[in-house]
């Protein structure tokens, strides 16, 4: 696979652009002028990036409740995203979602989703209206381990089969669903298996090592562009956080997240396996870091002092026109 | 103009806005009919006629047969919306809404409103509503009530051919999501049907009789029912409006307002149960806003709080008709 | 396999009474004295019977709109079905359900269904109240190829495998869902192979041969009431009528029909096996066929002569006791 | 008497009555938490604190956790209560109710009717509900209206600790399916609650506060919101009763009557928009049966026709609140 040096740099941007924005959160969530639920996707960055980073904006996804990172790899404007987490005016959705709902139809990105499994009946219609504008652009819905057992998973994938539609399943096992194991949940703990039982090819991937996700995404995309069909494709891949700010995480295993941290963050594989194959330089890293760095300050210090929405505005939007 | 039943007017509608606009796509159960046996598709063409010649025509991309998976239908329209194209999809009985609800209540009515005022989701979901056809409790509901209840929906309810047609074009080219309800009891029903270019606005009621008396307001099939018993009573001298809402949402608040303010008296009439309902709304309505020109309490006819019985017997008893509706209007008129 | 001369008359007589139940149904339709929808099970006899001649009172099953045949076959009285049938207020629901929702809680018969899908949820709480019961009982979910598409069939064998309970998914592949093929409709059209992906034992046999049934239920539920967990089984079988009664039928082959009614006869099958094994003498059956045809008619007989509901009933069996 | 949380005392209802009845069984998404983890089962015990300890106590085939699986729960939830068991469901969030309705609505609520009155189905729905932590359009509803709309169904919505431990063990005592609303900003609300054996009948009010001059009727968190309204009047010499639903269905038809008939006039306060809602019921029943002791149209204080909001500024914009409630009670008393 051959990806130039410029394409890893703005990989690499992106994937720290995530972890940064949810690392920050994840701070300022304490302070408690946040409101709201909020999951946090540190962690998982290369799949979100992986997967995306194929796409460009007449490809549409759909995301999840964990959805900072899809709407971030799909080009959302992160400070449009902050001030939005924020509840301010001028957020992305005019604070009128949060940051389960962040959405902007116009970068392909169909929105982040409260409902378990709403996402991939969605990215089925994208897919079917990707077929008529048929000029190979495709629909991707990320879900969770725990969406999979979700009805409206199974019902789309089984409709993406028999309809031909261009449409990528991609599940995100970060071996939980809340508080509870995916060993327990998932009845064959194969959720690539499943979607094959559909009907469709599958792949599973390491959802850790940037590499190799956007390898594999490569083969499923030329998969379902050239109009094979739908695909699946099962990411194993770890969640630093809880399942929302403030989980008290008991069920975790013992020194878990540090292990995590140290084995699997796909910051650190990528920047090992770029400057063992000298890919990107990590003075180059480095100062992206910096400017990421710069972005989400600059993001925070702006929301935080942006205007609130006016209380008649929870009146608009409702409809385009209504009598 | 031609005489057409009301399925007719239907399918001649999506056949002419397909025709007009190639972003409209159709999607539903069965309404190829035929996909993947031997007959073929088209052997069927939809268990109502509402859809047969339309994959012929317009092809399998457009024309969109299903499996039985409702929620992802919806899911899809809503999909298919968001890209850019006109999805029209239809739930065989309004009864599956059970299945399917979170993609119409929490996805499509709510996108626009989450999504900060971004995006238009211009999609249609016919469901075909109501009893009369001995079809009993999963097949026989008329849930415009909880429909109408939801910010972000447009739901109309047209209770003629002509109307079927002009709302459903209108539903068609609206740009928010629309759930257009059609009456099984209905789709025989035959009218005069204006040709070529036909249009009704959102939010504008009929009125389908008029009468200095009482208002009767109704939607659907309830219209045909009030009509019947309006036009009885006026052979006793009594003389109703008859308001055909079209659309509960928008809901033509002046048109009921006016009336009332003229009759002093109000008459609902619903075929969904008495609770929370569509009945309830316009009395509240009513009394909210015309209090003063009230002569008499507003009285609403409604099926009662039970599921819909199977047995002709029980499913008539359970019925609105139209001389429950006359009985009502007595009871108003004599009220004090 | 063992079965008894006695046991092999009593599930004759029941696949002869589900179908003349059913013939003689198709004809009274036509005199439009009977309401409503009726989807007719004629063919499928085999299947009813075989699943549920290995069943007693405790075990439960739950049923489709395509549920005559598994009423009888579960214990349901014959006569107060065509009571029901007929709208009558001595049928088995007094008039209220109608055909697609005859049930009778004692029989352990959890009810017909109109909602495609709705049965196999209420199967896994049928099954997990089997497992606290703790004497081997267990529940069925009759379903058809097309229901096999329904996000609630999946959530249910989900939910089953999750929690080990003693469920039997019986898949009745008919080959049609309404008017649509299952190569259209199922993605993978290996209904068995998807219940397996779920993490389940699953089965696959030929629904018009009882004595295939028979012995691969035997299997199934040793299996499930054995403790080890929730199974599946796939029943190739045959439609004889329409989907419900007025389908023109214009999707089926050239002849299909009378090459079903030839060659896929369950009861001819039936026949044909127990003549050529000496199993049960053709007189015997002969006997049975005139007992049923008797009840059938006495049946019939006696809904067309019997009462309607009042009006006033359209008010009761609503609640148990309300305010 | 001892003071507890709304959350404990629904705790200790389900601990209670678990302990009393072995056919009671507990199951829901996380319930346990913990399952298939290093962690463990309870090592959550559930994300509301509302069934910490029972898994320890009462074992994994008494309290199930499940997968993320509404409809299966909610479907189990009926199968288990038509093999003779009471199962007590927990939907986390009412708002999915859109991904079960067709469990409840079509099945539970049906079995009995279509069944010819032979069934019983004792299951109860447990649904955390309503607005104010700013958890947007999908986590923030208060589909109450919807539920009592359908027939088969008992509704109720407590406002207090000792409600919620005397109305939750009538839930799961009752033969009939029960959906039971929790709301969320509710559960850290403390107050007195009775030991040992402690029901209230469904059907009967309560009067959370009295007054002469206006009725205010209300459920879950509103009845909080119009007492202190209440309160609040009281001090300018303006008397109210605060008319507490406890159960939306069966309605207190009598007490809210009653009350109106002595004051004349009506406030109705509900969370949910305005449109075929429980504010709309309350006031058509007033009109209908009241309606010669009105003195001035009945005033509806909702949320507007719009999905919940997120920004705090906006959700307390959408919200009922004590000040809009004494404005509507200022009205009505203004009237004319
Ligand atoms: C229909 C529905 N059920 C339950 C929930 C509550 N909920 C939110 S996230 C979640 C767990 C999702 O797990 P998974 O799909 O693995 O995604 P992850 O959180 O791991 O990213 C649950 C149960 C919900 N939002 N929607
Ligand atoms: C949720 C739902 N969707 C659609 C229908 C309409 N419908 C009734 S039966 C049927 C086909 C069912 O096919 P299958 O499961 O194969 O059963 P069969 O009719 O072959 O016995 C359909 C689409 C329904 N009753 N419920
Ligand atoms: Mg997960
Ligand atoms: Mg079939």
């Amino acid at each position: 696979m051959q990806i130039s040096e410029d394409a890893l740099k703005k990989a690499y941007r992106q994937m720290k652009t995530i972890r940064m924005f949810e690392e920050r959160l994840h701070d300022e969530i304490m302070t408690g002028e946040i409101a709201g639920f909020t999951h946090l996707y540190a962690g998982q960055e290369a799949v979100a990036v992986g997967v995306c980073e194929h796409l460009d904006f007449n490809d549409t996804i759909a995301s999840t409740h964990r959805g900072h990172g899809h709407c971030i790899a799909k080009g959302c404007d992160v400070k449009g995203m902050m001030l939005e987490i924020y509840g301010r005016a001028d957020g992305i959705c005019k604070g009128k979602g949060g940051s389960m709902h962040i959405a902007d139809i116009e970068k392909g990105m169909l929105g982040a989703n409260g409902i378990v499994g709403g996402g991939p009946p969605i990215v089925v219609g994208a897919a079917l209206a990707a077929k008529l504008y048929g000029d190979g652009r495709l629909a991707v819905a990320f879900s969770g381990d725990g969406a999979c057992n979700q009805g409206t998973t199974f019902e789309a994938m089984n409709l993406a089969v028999v309809t031909n539609a261009p449409a990528i399943f991609a599940f995100e096992n970060n071996h939980y669903s809340e508080h509870t194991g995916v060993a327990y949940a998932v009845g064959s703990e194969d959720i690539a298996g499943r979607a094959e039982s559909f009907g469709m090819k599958a792949w599973r991937v390491d959802g850790c090592d940037f590499f190799k996700v956007y390898e594999t995404m490569g083969e499923v995309v030329d998969h379902v562009r050239a109009g094979k069909g739908p695909a699946a494709v099962e990411f194993d891949t770890e969640r630093f956080f809880g399942h929302f700010e403030g989980d008290p995480q008991n069920y975790r295993g013992e020194g878990e997240i540090a292990r995590l941290r140290k084995e699997r963050d796909c910051i650190t594989i990528f920047r090992e396996h770029a400057a063992k194959n000298k890919l990107v330089s990590k003075k180059d890293l480095d100062a992206i870091d910096k400017e990421v760095s710069d972005l989400i300050d600059k993001s925070v210090e702006e929301s935080r002092a942006a205007a609130p929405p006016k209380a008649e505005d929870v009146l608009t939007d409702v409809y385009i026109d209504y009598i | 103009m031609a005489e057409l039943m009301l399925r007719e007017a239907i399918l001649q509608t999506l056949f002419a806005e397909m025709e007009r606009d190639e972003n409209v796509v159709v999607l539903g159960e069965d309404i190829v009919g035929g996909m993947g046996t031997e007959g073929g598709p088209e052997a069927i063409g939809g268990i109502w006629g509402t859809s047969a010649g339309l994959y012929d025509k317009f092809g399998g991309d457009r024309v969109i047969d299903t499996p039985i998976s409702e929620s992802a239908i919806i899911g899809a329209a809503g999909g298919l919306g968001l890209t850019g194209k006109r999805p029209v999809a239809e739930i065989m009985f309004a009864d599956f809404l059970g299945v399917c609800m979170d993609q119409i209540w929490n996805q499509m009515a709510k996108f626009r409103y989450m999504f900060g005022g971004k995006t238009e989701c211009p999609a249609v979901v016919r469901m075909i509503y109501g009893a009369g056809l001995n079809a009993a409790a999963q097949h026989s509901q008329a849930p415009h009530g909880i429909l109408t209840s939801m910010p972000g929906l447009k739901v109309v309810m047209p209770s003629t051919p002509a109307d079927a047609k002009g709302l459903l074009t209108t539903a068609i080219r609206d740009q928010d999501p629309v759930i257009f309800l059609e009456h099984k009891a209905l789709y025989a029903e035959k009218g005069e049907v204006p040709e070529g270019e036909y249009t009704i606005p959102f939010g504008h009621a009929r009125l389908a009789h008029a009468g200095e008396d009482v208002t009767i307001v109704a939607a659907g099939l309830m219209v045909k029912f009030a009509t019947k018993a309006a036009q009885g009573l006026a052979e006793q001298g009594i003389g109703c409006d008859v308001i055909d809402l079209r659309t509960t949402s928008p809901l033509d608040e002046e048109a009921i307002l006016d009336s009332v303010e003229n009759t002093g008296r109000l008459v609902v009439v619903d075929e969904s149960p008495p609770r929370c309902g569509l009945a309830t709304d316009i009395v509240s309505l009513v009394t909210n806003k015309a209090y003063a020109s009230l002569k008499a309490p507003p009285e609403m006819v409604t099926s009662p709080h039970t599921p819909v019985p199977f047995a002709r017997e029980l499913e008539k008893a359970y019925l609105p008709s139209p001389g429950k509706i006359a009985d009502a209007v007595q009871r108003t008129l004599a009220w004090k």
